[in-house]
């Protein structure tokens, strides 16, 4: 392979990490940290997906519009959702077997899947780039690159920094590390355990929409998006760790080199190697790269 | 006809319960929980089709042992690997497993890409020339159903009431203690593991036997998934829990996706079915087999469940 | 008779670096109870687990009956005679204490092709269940669910399982942990009696028990052993004094 | 005045068994409780109704005059009870520093006396080891950290269930040292402890459990004097 | 009165291809006053959520539960087949209005399944000459990997080579992945003349605006299976500008019938655009038709309906065709290009061009 290409391929593959990433943070997060299986955290990529989509005509009526507007508008709704959420399904299941949490995520995907189908339609539908971002870089004599995806893979690193600090550095970090080791002991430091996991678990759900917004531009939004993405995910935060927010970042980069050079190299196989990837780490880590803590 | 349709309905819910009981043998049992057991079920499946010959039906005798142990060859190389892992770690590998199955069926053309393939003709026991047992008919198909899912059952009733079985509730409970009293419970689990895929081989190659029509899909996570919820919902602890799950599930299913009961939301199905699991989830904390309990339990003083410590 | 049962030569363990026993030797002796103290993290878990196979050593080797057991499973060495029981206790919950006991001893009559017969009805395991309930003096509580004793019980229940498997060598973690007055008294004469038949290894802090059962002590800090030998030299050791027992009160 | 915690015929099940049987028991400000009683008598399980780990099935609790049968556990922690419980209880994922720092708050009424730097000179080992994680500590530091912990909150009243449990005599005796110059501070203290000898020596008042009811209540000093009801009730 | 299955994906990636195909398959009974040969008819919907593996229960609620006459769908391929498979063991008459998989009308093909679509084959191979036709002379494929993409290429590959063309490398993606930045990375390396693809659905959406923003349009031309554009156009937006692709169908055909057609549908279901499904939909109820005339509405005369069916010359929007043997439409392939939201007709890539349904012994 030619050295040119073989460099842009590996932007590739870290572009396609990096936005595995953001999505399987949230994930890698209420997984972690309240041990809930969220088999719907793609449900609330979709979800972030078609609130880009449909909001953006609003938003650009009433609040004289904006990308970014829209992207924030899309987070905080969404966290509003999983704040709510979490109260309404899934506060009274802990003391229950995990099993049931993963029951109630699938009804909640179906849920949401079917919802959206009455609120927007199963159209597909592409979300234009935003002007300021459309441009792109020459790479090479035939390619360009798109500014816009650069722009994606920043965001996902600055999420990745602010979360990475946001739980190391911060109280808020700590209680919620402290939470996911010991529940009980939390409360009885006068830390209300309930509203902490709420914010958890909307953070979850923030982020899963923040991906899904701003992947919206380039990956259009269809019906079923939300589950192509949610096992590669789940391949991802396993690899990595679970709960482990640097776990999940190089795992993602793992995945997204291995599945472009498998493409590229191997492409009749290709579909397979994430699994194999996948398998061959829990063989040699049978706890992932990071354990949690 | 009508009656052909409320049989084969029968014969569905009784496949999956040999499919849900299988897994039952792993999460009730042993507490491993498996979301890759379609791999063994498809693989079954598949192996029925391909081994039955094209202009006339395969012999059951060639068959059922052909597809169980594919099933039980792939349970094993798979289980002694995944069976390193704990917990949802091991949900996990043995998720990637039953993918890495899924896309060599839907990648490659052993059998038929991902459009799937025919099994032309059901199925007979024979030796040699004379034809033991036919399941042609509806009727008797349902029978031989009914049949592999009673062996299945007793079969699992016995085995959970040995000393194996005893051991399987000691591992599923605290696999430390049992390996300081001398288990190797490496052991116990490969063979639970391979058992159970064995026995959804079983089911595997009646699914295939019933519609004759094999594609990758039966082996995808989400038929992994289904089976799973099955066996949660009627409840893990007991073996007709997982067949309870089977029937309620499909039931389920069936019903809402019925124009006759549910007139225009019949094409919302997801919607009705997705909030009765979501209601069943909240209402019913032990599965579908906890509702007697739970209804005693209403009747005396509401008191506090214990806590989890 | 001094008729070595288990003995142990030089055995490392690190945990990433951390080395957590530091060439630590001893024996275990039949009709003795070895009891083997220290500080808090000095690795008397450890050494228990190595011992019964639970953590493989990084050096040194464990010797079962003059044979050399170092790269057998846990299993294996349970089967040959070696039993243990937990710090934290690791019990049945869901199941009767007779049920915990019977699940314990039908690991010498493992038979997996029997797989139609009852477990209920195996009477080797029922028997030696129903020893192993008498000597832990459980009889009382033998039909009630494991989950339901109280702390104190459920630590005698630990010890009964334990004995069901009929080891010749008992390792026992902190058996006394959250016992009170009364069941300590009872776990000690039930120590003392199981003391001619087995070789016993007691890891514990609470040192008026100690002196009372032990026939010999080694005493572990950051590791290492820093003495071994009689109670009443390893009481009167200065060097004990200051690292472990503290001026007497 | 009315006590700091009160207790009023407090009833507690698991599940089908009945653990507290009407417990009734106040902790006046300031003042040194301890309570004794054999095994699985429901001295945790007292303990960890009021802080509402295990709900109430009858009976009222009070907390400075507040009603808190049926408040969450953070909410007791919150008007002033801190609880050191079995186990200790110590986040193993966050170091020594953050396991201080996450509980750190002033107390109800505003007094922030137990500051980050009081406790880590109380507690001089654990300044040794701000940088090791929870898991990495020995018993004994454990059990301080999770002392520590409880004082970080600046409570009124200190709940020590079991505190010297698998620990080194050597580290047990720094733990009552500890224990004793708390108290002198005029926090109020709730012991457990299966060394009944220095629960006496270090409280004003025990109460004795059995079978889930209180059955002795008596100032410390008297309470050691009776040999037979210790021996009845403890058997020693 | 006539009993109508539809089993359609009303749920899922598909479901707005089946809500098109049922309108248009009503539109045409609704023209004719609500009754074919005189009969009413009855319809019985299940949603077959494009799931192969529920595909065989799918089909036995419409042939046993509801005992339909007449089974119409689906979509999907995979489930096709299955839905092949039922049909043919219960003996009711199918019409697939979408699912293009060849076997179909190939190994499998039976008296009693039509198809008033096309198979995968057929598109594809219409672009081979008009790629060598535009001078290209290499070109690289790209698809997933599944049946329906190695079909559509297959076709493609044939002509194209047949015609002095080369294809230089097929890449391929697992299906439904939509991370096609490698692949594209990797035709830059390659330089062809020519890109030729079979994407659909959200997958396509993607497609074209990631080759759009790589740069490559500029100096390496995409072509395409017609399905790539369609219903998919608002989507893509400025990015499918210009694409070549070939269907069955075209916007600005601009004959009377497909005029009349575009008119009452847009009247019936003002929300939706007339697209193709539709008029596949449209069809299948035209195909019934012609066969209950024949038998007078009598549903039991299958042997009589179904000849008269496979005899038929069906007036379509796309233009008259009828079927071949196997059951797959003879008939026109467009050229078409993407002006605005529309897919212009840019006249006849292979007239009457029928599949050589390779299998089939009927
Ligand atoms: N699995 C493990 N991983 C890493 N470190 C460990 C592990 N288990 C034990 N350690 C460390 O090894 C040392 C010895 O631990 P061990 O549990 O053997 O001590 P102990 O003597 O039993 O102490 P105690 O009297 O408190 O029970 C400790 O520093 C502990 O933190
Ligand atoms: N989670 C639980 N579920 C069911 N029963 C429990 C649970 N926890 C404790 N019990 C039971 O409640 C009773 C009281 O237990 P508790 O722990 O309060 O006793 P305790 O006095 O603290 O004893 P110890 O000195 O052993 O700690 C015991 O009989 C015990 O078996
Ligand atoms: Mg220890
Ligand atoms: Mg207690």
């Amino acid at each position: 392979m030619d050295p040119a290409i073989f460099l842009i391929q590996c932007l590739n593959a870290v572009q396609y990490g990096l936005l595995l990433f953001l999505v399987a943070s949230g994930l890698t997060l209420i997984f972690g940290i309240m041990g809930i299986i969220n088999l719907a955290h793609g449900s609330f990529y979709m979800i972030g997906a078609y609130m880009a989509f449909a909001l953006e005509p609003l938003i650009a009526q009433y609040l004289g519009g904006g990308f970014l507007v829209t992207v924030l508008f899309c987070v905080l709704a969404a966290a509003i959702l999983g704040y709510f959420l979490e109260w309404a399904f899934f506060s009274f299941l802990y003391h229950r077997d995990h099993l049931q949490q993963v029951l109630m995520t699938y009804g909640l995907i179906l849920v949401f899947e079917e919802l959206r189908s009455i609120a927007v339609g199963n159209d597909v539908h592409g979300v234009p780039v935003p002007s300021w971002l459309a441009g792109s870089l020459a790479l090479g004599d035939v390619m360009t690159y798109p500014i816009y995806r650069l722009f994606i893979s920043a965001i996902c690193l600055l999420v990745a920094g602010l979360l990475y600090w946001v739980l190391a550095r911060t109280r808020l970090g700590m209680m919620i590390r402290a939470g996911a080791s010991n529940r009980e002991m939390i409360s009885s430091l006068g830390i209300d355990i309930n509203r902490l996991y709420r914010i958890v678990f909307a953070i979850g759900v923030a982020l899963a929409a923040l991906a899904g917004a701003i992947a919206a531009p380039v990956s259009s939004v269809y019906p079923g998006m939300g589950n192509s993405v949610l096992i590669i995910c789940f391949v991802v935060v396993v690899i990595g760790g679970i709960g482990s927010i640097k776990g999940a970042f190089l795992a993602a980069m793992l995945v997204g080199f291995v599945d472009t050079f498998g493409q590229v190299f191997f492409p009749g196989i290709a579909g397979v190697l994430v699994y194999v990837l996948m398998a061959a780490i829990l063989l040699f880590k049978p706890e992932g790269l990071f354990r949690q803590g | 006809m009508l009656g052909d349709y409320y049989i084969s309905l029968v014969i569905k819910i009784m496949i999956f319960a040999i499919f849900a009981l299988s897994l039952q043998l792993l999460v009730g049992g042993v507490g491993l929980v498996s979301l890759g057991h379609a791999a063994f079920f498809g693989i079954a499946a598949y192996v029925t089709t391909l081994l039955s010959p094209e202009s006339g039906p395969g012999n059951l005798l060639i068959l059922l042992p052909a597809a169980m142990c594919c099933a039980l060859i792939y349970a094993l190389v798979t289980g002694a690997l995944a069976l390193r892992t704990k917990g949802v770690y091991f949900i996990m590998v043995t998720l990637a497993f039953s993918q890495m199955a899924y896309y060599v069926f839907h990648d490659t053309d052993i059998g038929g890409g991902s459009d799937g393939i025919y099994l032309y003709f059901r199925p007979e026991l024979r030796l040699g020339d004379m034809v033991l047992l036919n399941i042609d008919s509806p009727y008797s198909f349902y029978l031989f159903t009914l049949g592999c899912l009673l062996i299945t059952w007793i079969f699992l009733a016995v085995l959970m009431r040995s000393r194996f079985g005893a051991a399987l509730t000691g591992i599923r409970v605290n696999e430390q203690r049992m390996r300081s009293a001398g288990y190797s419970t490496f052991n116990y689990k490969l063979v639970a593991y391979t058992l159970a895929g064995a026995l959804a081989g079983i089911s595997g190659l009646l699914y295939a036997a019933k519609d004759g029509f094999v594609n990758p899909e039966l082996l995808a996570w989400e038929q992994s998934g289904l089976v799973l919820l099955m066996v949660i919902l009627g409840g893990s602890t007991r073996l007709w829990g997982a067949v309870l799950g089977a029937a309620g599930l499909t039931l389920l299913q069936e019903a809402f996706q019925s124009q006759a009961l549910f007139g225009d939301w019949s094409s919302h199905w997801h919607l009705t079915f997705g909030l009765s699991i979501i209601a069943l989830v909240a209402l019913m904390p032990n599965g579908l087999i906890g509702i007697s309990a739970q209804w005693r339990n209403r009747r005396s003083a509401a008191r506090p469940a214990p806590s989890q410590g | 008779m001094s008729d070595v049962l288990l003995s142990a030569k030089n055995i490392t363990r690190r945990f990433h670096g951390l080395v957590a026993i530091d060439g630590v030797s001893l024996t275990l002796t039949r009709g003795t109870v070895h009891a083997v103290i220290g500080t808090n993290g000095a690795g008397k878990s450890t050494l228990v687990s190595v011992l019964a196979g639970e953590l493989a050593p990084n050096e040194g080797a464990i010797f079962l009956h003059q044979q050399e057991v170092t790269s057998w499973s846990q299993p294996r060495r349970a089967r040959a005679g070696l039993g243990r029981s937990y710090q934290r206790t690791t019990i049945f919950p869901s199941l009767t204490v007779h049920e915990n006991c019977r699940i314990a001893a039908q690991a010498n009559r493992q038979q997996f092709w029997n797989w139609s017969s009852p477990a209920r009805n195996c009477r080797y395991s029922n028997d030696a269940a129903d020893q192993a309930i008498q000597l832990a003096g459980l009889e009382s509580d033998s039909r009630h669910t494991a989950g339901m004793l109280s702390h104190g019980r459920k630590r005698q229940l630990e010890i009964a399982m334990s004995l069901a498997t009929h080891p010749q060598v008992l390792l026992l973690d902190e058996p006394l942990a959250g016992m009170g007055p009364e069941e300590t008294e009872r776990m000690l004469s039930l120590l003392a009696s199981l003391k001619n038949e087995h070789a016993i290894l007691l890891v514990e802090h609470d040192m008026d028990a100690v002196f009372k059962v032990a026939d010999e002590i080694t005493v572990m800090v950051n590791g290492r052993v820093i003495a071994q030998g009689e109670p009443q030299a390893i009481r009167s050791n200065p060097d004990v004094q200051t690292a472990y027992l503290g001026e007497d009160e | 005045m009315k006590p700091f915690v009160q207790a009023q015929s407090l009833h507690a099940h698991y599940g089908e068994s009945h653990v507290l049987q009407g417990v009734s028991l106040d902790i006046g400000t300031g003042e040194s409780i301890g309570l004794l009683g054999r095994n699985g008598m429901g001295k945790s399980t007292l303990i960890r109704t009021i802080m509402g780990h295990v709900p109430a099935s009858s009976g009222t609790l009070s907390i400075r005059g507040k009603d808190c049968t049926r408040a969450a556990p953070y909410q007791v922690a919150r008007l002033g009870v801190a609880y050191v419980p079995e186990g200790r209880g110590i986040f193993p994922n966050l170091n020594v520093r953050e396991n201080l720092q996450v509980a750190a708050r002033p107390s109800f009424d505003g007094r922030n006396d137990w500051t980050y730097q009081r406790v880590l000179q109380t507690f001089p080992r654990l300044a040794e080891r701000l940088e090791h994680g929870g898991q990495q500590l020995s018993g004994g530091e454990q059990q301080m950290l999770a002392i520590g912990r409880a004082l970080m909150t600046n409570p009124d009243v200190l709940i020590l269930d079991e505190a010297t449990e698998g620990l080194a005599p050597l580290i047990i005796a720094e733990i009552w040292r500890i224990i004793a110059s708390v108290r002198t501070t005029g926090m109020s203290t709730l012991i457990v402890d299966r060394n009944y000898r220095k629960v006496l020596a270090h409280t004003d008042r025990c109460v004795v459990m059995e079978k889930g009811c209180l059955v002795e209540n008596q100032p410390s000093a008297e309470l050691a004097g009776q040999p037979e009801l210790l021996m009845r009730y403890l058997g020693v | 009165s006539v009993k109508v299955g539809f089993m359609l994906p009303y749920s899922g990636t598909y479901a707005a291809l089946g809500q098109a195909i049922e309108n248009g398959f009503k539109l045409y009974v609704q023209e004719q006053g609500g009754k074919l040969a005189g009969q009413e008819l009855e319809y019985f919907q299940v949603d077959d959520e494009s799931n192969p593996s529920k595909a065989p229960d799918n089909a036995n609620r419409l042939i046993k539960r509801d005992q339909v006459d007449i089974l119409v769908g689906t979509v999907h391929s995979g489930v096709a087949m299955a839905l092949a498979k039922a049909a043919k063991d219960s003996d009711t008459t199918l019409i697939i209005p979408n699912a293009g998989a060849d076997s179909i009308t190939g190994p499998l093909c039976s008296k009693n399944i039509f198809r008033t679509s096309f198979s995968n084959w057929q598109p594809s191979y219409a672009m081979g000459p008009v790629a060598v036709e535009k001078g290209y002379k290499t070109a690289v494929t790209i698809t997933w990997n599944y049946a329906a993409g190695k079909e559509a290429i297959a076709g493609f590959k044939e002509s194209f080579e047949k015609q002095g063309g080369k294809v230089i490398k097929e890449l391929t993606l697992p299906f439904p992945n939509v991370e096609f930045q490698p692949l594209l990375t990797e035709v830059a390396s390659l330089k062809p003349d020519a890109v030729f693809t079979f994407f659909a659905g959200g997958g396509a959406v993607k497609f074209v605006q990631d080759y759009a923003a790589s740069g490559l349009g500029k100096s390496v031309a995409l072509l395409s299976s017609g399905f790539m554009t369609d219903g998919t156009l608002k989507a893509q937006g400025e990015a499918a500008q210009g694409l070549f692709t070939t269907l069955h169908y075209a916007d600005g055909l601009d004959t009377p019938r497909d005029n009349a057609f575009r008119a009452n549908y847009s009247k019936a279901y003002p929300a939706m655009q007339p697209d193709v499904y539709a008029v596949q939909g449209y069809d299948a109820a035209q195909l019934l038709a012609a066969g209950l005339k024949a038998v007078n509405g009598d549903v039991s005369k299958k042997a009589d309906m179904r000849g008269a069916m496979s005899a038929a010359t069906i007036d379509s929007p796309r233009g008259p065709f009828t079927l071949s043997k196997a059951g797959n439409p003879i008939q026109d392939i467009y050229l078409r290009q993407v002006k605005g939201e529309q897919n212009l007709t840019q006249g006849v890539a292979i007239k009457a061009l029928a599949d050589p349904a390779r299998g089939c012994r009927l």
